[in-house]
């Protein structure tokens, strides 16, 4: 089995999944001869042509109404927008049609298309190209919002999220795309959506996460492990639908909580995932749940960046406060 | 300074205000089939939205658009248009979408409020309802790309307003459709207002017809209360489509005869005898003319005629009036193909609130 | 004083602010001849005259991008959103500009504009137009969210949010535009931004919601003091920058909390309060937090709109379960 | 058939690829001064340009996106507006935006990843780069309605590039422009280039002069290369501007001759024909053949012109490299006006964090 990077993951997820069905086509800013400008899409014109991979004029929200359009036909567009900074210009096309064609349709019409896109930050990119915005579409009912954190699973969820029946917001943690290669197999297998995945089983503590940070969570486990605190680790995956189950029963079992993400604190994902550990598993609470996040601020420029993003440090600080708790 | 570009935009009529020909008329309207079934559409669509407006003031109706003043737009596009076709609408296509299939009670109950009314077998691929204006333009071009990429011979006809080419979603969708060749027949429905927004504060130029210009398509004005012209500019252009030629912008100039919806009154904005100028020019009595005038048409036959289109609209509201409501949990069955686990319990409560004792039973 | 309803009275706080200050400018769609399409800009252009009172085209997206232009200025635009649905393509300005202009620019500029939206549901209208989206924006850092549920504190909030020198979008919960007309004084005196404001005092529980759902909560309240139930009533007022310590100093004190929104569930700011009030103020929990709100789904057309909208019975319910807990 | 309505877009150039004059010269271009101006700032221009993807090659700056190939309409919109107009650039505007005012440590901060770039006094009311395409294009026209509603005879100007004008902002700030007249030059860099994307698949229409048709606003082409054309072209239209004549788009015609940014390899899709061919139009050469034939430049001033230059920019990067970090508090401080209660704790972590023991102390 070939190592590869999450990226060269999904770029071969993309080439299965067209080699297998004809209706996936790509498009999107660059995607043809240039492979995007992650090379996310590299090779895929060549080997399936200027009709199944589009470059599209500069205008996301023409992407997303031409995925939608697309999709209505039954094609399964796979759009790339080239980072979360310009995701915005889709967001009319995505709650008011794409997340809410099969219902206002009552099923006649449905929207399968992806939209994939590069988030987060900690690569020192210029400024708007650094966010987590996660939580303006994880809030939408009928959106799936996926985030993969290694290649493998990059590999499985993407094939999910382009065979799966609706609309599916695909987003990439570029900071690891070129991290950590790992041995990815082309068995044409998607990963189940909609499930959190626990990454590491344990008792004392659960760690929760996605996306770039489940790197830090894990490190900070792994550094907890040799103080023998054992953390159960969990990447949540899918943030809408969200399996709270998973993540409820992990707590009822530890007792002790803590989430981390890259996006700002308020009203995040993580506002939801606490609510709901503490409002359906309060008895089980050892201690307040913490949550390591973002400043409630702008997402900084790169010189500072370092300062706003959450790192292993404040993990480990919020563990400790949390085991202190009593 | 050396010219690199010239464009015109040009204006056709055949039928003059008080239905005489103006020029010469195309070959096909020396049979009487198409005109009469324009004018029989145009008489149904006309005593349907008088209806239906009566419904809304008798509460049996949600907020409704009429589409008084459009029914010449209406059934052209409604007969020109061939199945396989594919409509992407705005709120006021009534009479087309019924052309294309969509039965009476169906367009009553999404106007009853109703999400069923979309739900038709019968519209095929055609979209619902946009709402939000002008994005149905580029859902237009999605459907186009697709059908261009099967190298389908068939054609995208998407309808909006005057206001509507404001939007960045209309002037993308030119855009896009230009560059890739799409099938697409844009319509602009001109009937000079956005709610109370005349269309001269709309856009700076002259026409609407002239956005195509800047993405490389064709444009052009029609007169839209002239079903000769409108049938010319749309077979034209559909047929352009078909053949892979590539998008049209159709402005059609009519006039809003009504309110904005039943929610407004155009009277707070819009002077009286303009609206009284632009009754001169409506599309239904000026076929009617040419229709009598050719022998094509007599009294016997209208008041026949509007006899039958009111027992039909009778039946229609009737059948409206009878649907029971849907079952509750379609609020939330028919969000994702397969119900999520994580919205189990949400479904469970929405029934059981709905219950007799559930705290939103009726 | 006159008694006048919410819509009169955001009307009357922008008369007010026009008169007091040349460089406060009306625009929108049919914000002119027409007084908008709920009557909140009446009589405004026959006063102010077309330069202050702008008829823009039909462009959502132009009237975000030109408002941050108008404000760089100095100048301060209220800009008109007819209906909360048609927001969406506001946001690219918004979350991009608006809310980031004094920051990137150190304070050189600054963006003092305010967007005006009607929102949720209840009124029979079309489809599109009843949703409840303002977590979308409550997550944005560097923009206000600032939702009143009253004549007078739309008059005195709104009068705020225009003097406020940072962007605001100013949410009216249109069900209740025309409800309960109460007396307003045009005095010109703006009310406090950034701050809970507790509409009544209890000691059994804490009702936490804002906008049209007040009106519910404080019914509820009522009914439940009948039966001898004493409820604190906080109407979060501000949804960003959100002022936590109101609400965790009234559950320390009660040790019981319902929250209550017409939006969504998942990733709403109910989720925020609910965690927030969880990880700082665990110990003082009696039970769990409960959230009243609407379904994980697209907001119905009208026809079933009622099943989705939470009510008092659902209030009750919940907090009679709250209350039970032990 | 009635045509109602045509257009046309003119191009102009007076110097051709080689320096020589095409067509009677304008009567300024007789004087030495202005010519000579811009030239030297072109000169300026490069060099800093090449100094900057050094630093960027070496670790000492962030991702830059150089302006190679759009000196002239650089240095000619700095030098045709007023003080009192203002500038809502793009992120290909370094020289402009200098010829304004902005020192060059302060550009370089604000490439080197520090927003006190953006926030030098000497910018004015000068827009910060708009990185989000084309949204600058309605920031413009706001600026541009404030100084409407003041009755101030001021202008302003926006830049973007040829992929920007598919994207609805710009196409909706056109419209708007148009619809109230509104004192805007709206100057679209065509560098046949969007990152990989050609101009030929960003539009159907043989020009992007022409989107000011559907607009109702001027619109025409210009070498992009040409100093003398430009300076035609934008004088006119600030002029129309400030007259309260409305908007100009000017479309000039240029060619990126570096890749998109450094992070971007255009040999990846660009052939080197095009690029070679594109050198022999660039606008320094030409410009400078120009000057020497009128004896109003040669090698010696040359020589010295470009030592100066080296000097200056020697030390504008001196200073750059000499920047402190700005206090870890502005990533909070600056957000609102007054720091919200709710900040207050973050305010505080973010110090604490920071200092010697603090979890990003570094
Ligand atoms: C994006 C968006 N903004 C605002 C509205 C509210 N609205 C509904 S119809 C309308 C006017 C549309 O005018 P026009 O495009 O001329 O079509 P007409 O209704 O005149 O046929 C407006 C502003 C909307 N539905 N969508
Ligand atoms: C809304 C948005 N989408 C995508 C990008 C990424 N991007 C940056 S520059 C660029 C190409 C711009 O091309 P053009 O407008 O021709 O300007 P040029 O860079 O050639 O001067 C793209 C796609 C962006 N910055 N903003
Ligand atoms: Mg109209
Ligand atoms: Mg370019």
């Amino acid at each position: 089995m070939n190592k590869m990077t999450m990226v060269e993951a999904i770029n071969l997820a993309l080439k299965s999944a067209m080699r297998q069905d004809d209706s996936v086509i790509i498009l999107g800013e660059d995607v043809g001869v240039n492979g995007g400008v992650f090379r996310a899409t590299v090779g895929l014109r060549d080997e399936f042509g200027l009709k199944r991979v589009l470059d599209t004029p500069l205008a996301e929200t023409m992407i997303a109404g031409l995925s939608v359009g697309m999709a209505s036909q039954g094609l399964k567009p796979v759009a790339e927008i080239q980072f979360m900074g310009f995701i915005l210009p889709t967001m009319e096309h995505l709650i008011g049609h794409a997340a809410r064609l099969r219902h206002r349709t009552r099923g006649r019409l449905h929207c399968p298309m992806v939209l994939r896109v590069p988030f987060g930050g900690g690569i020192h990119a210029p400024e708007h190209h650094s966010e987590s915005t996660e939580a303006l579409f994880a809030q939408i009912p009928g959106l799936r919002v996926v985030i993969p954190s290694s290649p493998a699973r990059a590999y499985g969820l993407l094939l999910a999220a382009i065979r799966n029946p609706d609309p599916v917001l695909f987003m990439e943690p570029k900071r690891i795309y070129r991290l950590n290669a790992q041995p990815v197999e082309d068995s044409g297998q998607a990963l189940p959506l909609d499930t959190c995945y626990t990454l590491r089983e344990g008792n004392d503590i659960t760690l929760i996460s996605w996306g770039a940070m489940i790197k830090e969570t894990l490190e900070a486990a792994d550094h907890l492990a040799q103080q023998g605190v054992s953390c159960e680790v969990i990447d949540v995956v899918t943030l809408n639908p969200i399996d709270h189950e998973t993540m409820l029963a992990s707590v009822a079992k530890t007792g002790r909580c803590v989430i981390i993400h890259e996006a700002p604190k308020s009203c995040a994902v993580g506002a939801e995932i606490s609510a709901t550990l503490a409002e359906r598993g309060l008895v089980n609470l050892q201690a307040p749940i913490n949550r390591v996040t973002g400043y409630d601020t702008v997402m900084p420029y790169y010189r500072m960046e370092n300062h706003y993003m959450p790192n292993t440090a404040d993990i480990l600080e919020a563990v400790k406060t949390t085991l202190e708790f009593s | 300074m050396e010219t690199i570009y010239q464009a015109q935009i040009n204006f056709s009529r055949f039928l003059s205000a008080s239905g005489q020909a103006e020029q010469p008329l195309p070959s096909w309207t020396e049979q009487p089939d198409t005109l009469v079934s324009y004018y029989r559409n145009m008489v149904l669509a006309r005593q349907l939205d008088n209806k239906i407006i009566a419904l809304q003031r008798t509460g049996q109706m949600g907020t409704y658009a009429s589409l008084l003043g459009a029914e010449a737009i209406e059934v052209v596009l409604g007969e020109r248009m061939q199945p396989n076709d594919v409509l992407v609408p705005y709120y006021r296509n009534h009479a087309l979408q019924m052309l294309r299939g969509l039965s009476m009670e169906d367009l009553l109950s999404y106007w009853g409020g109703d999400e069923r009314g979309n739900a038709a077998a019968a519209m095929g691929e055609d979209f619902p309802n946009a709402v939000p204006i002008a994005t149905q333009a580029l859902h237009a071009t999605g459907v186009a790309t697709a059908m261009k990429i099967r190298g389908e011979k068939r054609a995208v006809v998407t309808v909006c307003g005057d206001g509507a080419t404001s939007k960045g979603d209309f002037m993308e969708a030119l855009n896009v459709a230009g560059a890739w060749q799409l099938p697409v027949v844009f319509m602009v429905n001109n009937n000079q207002w956005a709610i109370s927004v005349p269309r001269s504060l709309q856009c700076g130029a002259p026409t609407l017809a002239q956005k195509a210009i800047g993405a490389g398509i064709r444009g052009e004005q029609v007169d839209g209360n002239d079903v000769i012209a409108l049938h010319e500019s749309v077979s034209n252009a559909l047929q352009h489509a078909r053949e892979g030629k590539g998008a049209t912008l159709i402005e059609a100039i009519s006039y809003r005869l009504s309110d904005h919806t039943t929610a407004d009154d155009a009277t707070r904005y819009r002077n009286n005898e303009e609206l009284k100028a632009a009754w001169e020019r409506e599309p239904i009595k000026r076929l009617q003319t040419f229709l009598h005038q050719k022998g094509w048409w007599d009294e016997v036959q209208e008041s026949a005629w509007q006899n039958e289109v009111a027992q039909l609209i009778q039946q229609g509201i009737e059948r409206y009036l009878q649907q029971e409501n849907p079952p509750v949990e379609h609020l939330i069955d028919f969000l994702y193909a397969e119900l999520p686990a994580a919205l189990q319990e949400q479904r469970a409560r929405l029934i059981r609130n709905a219950q007799p004792g559930g705290s939103h039973h009726e």
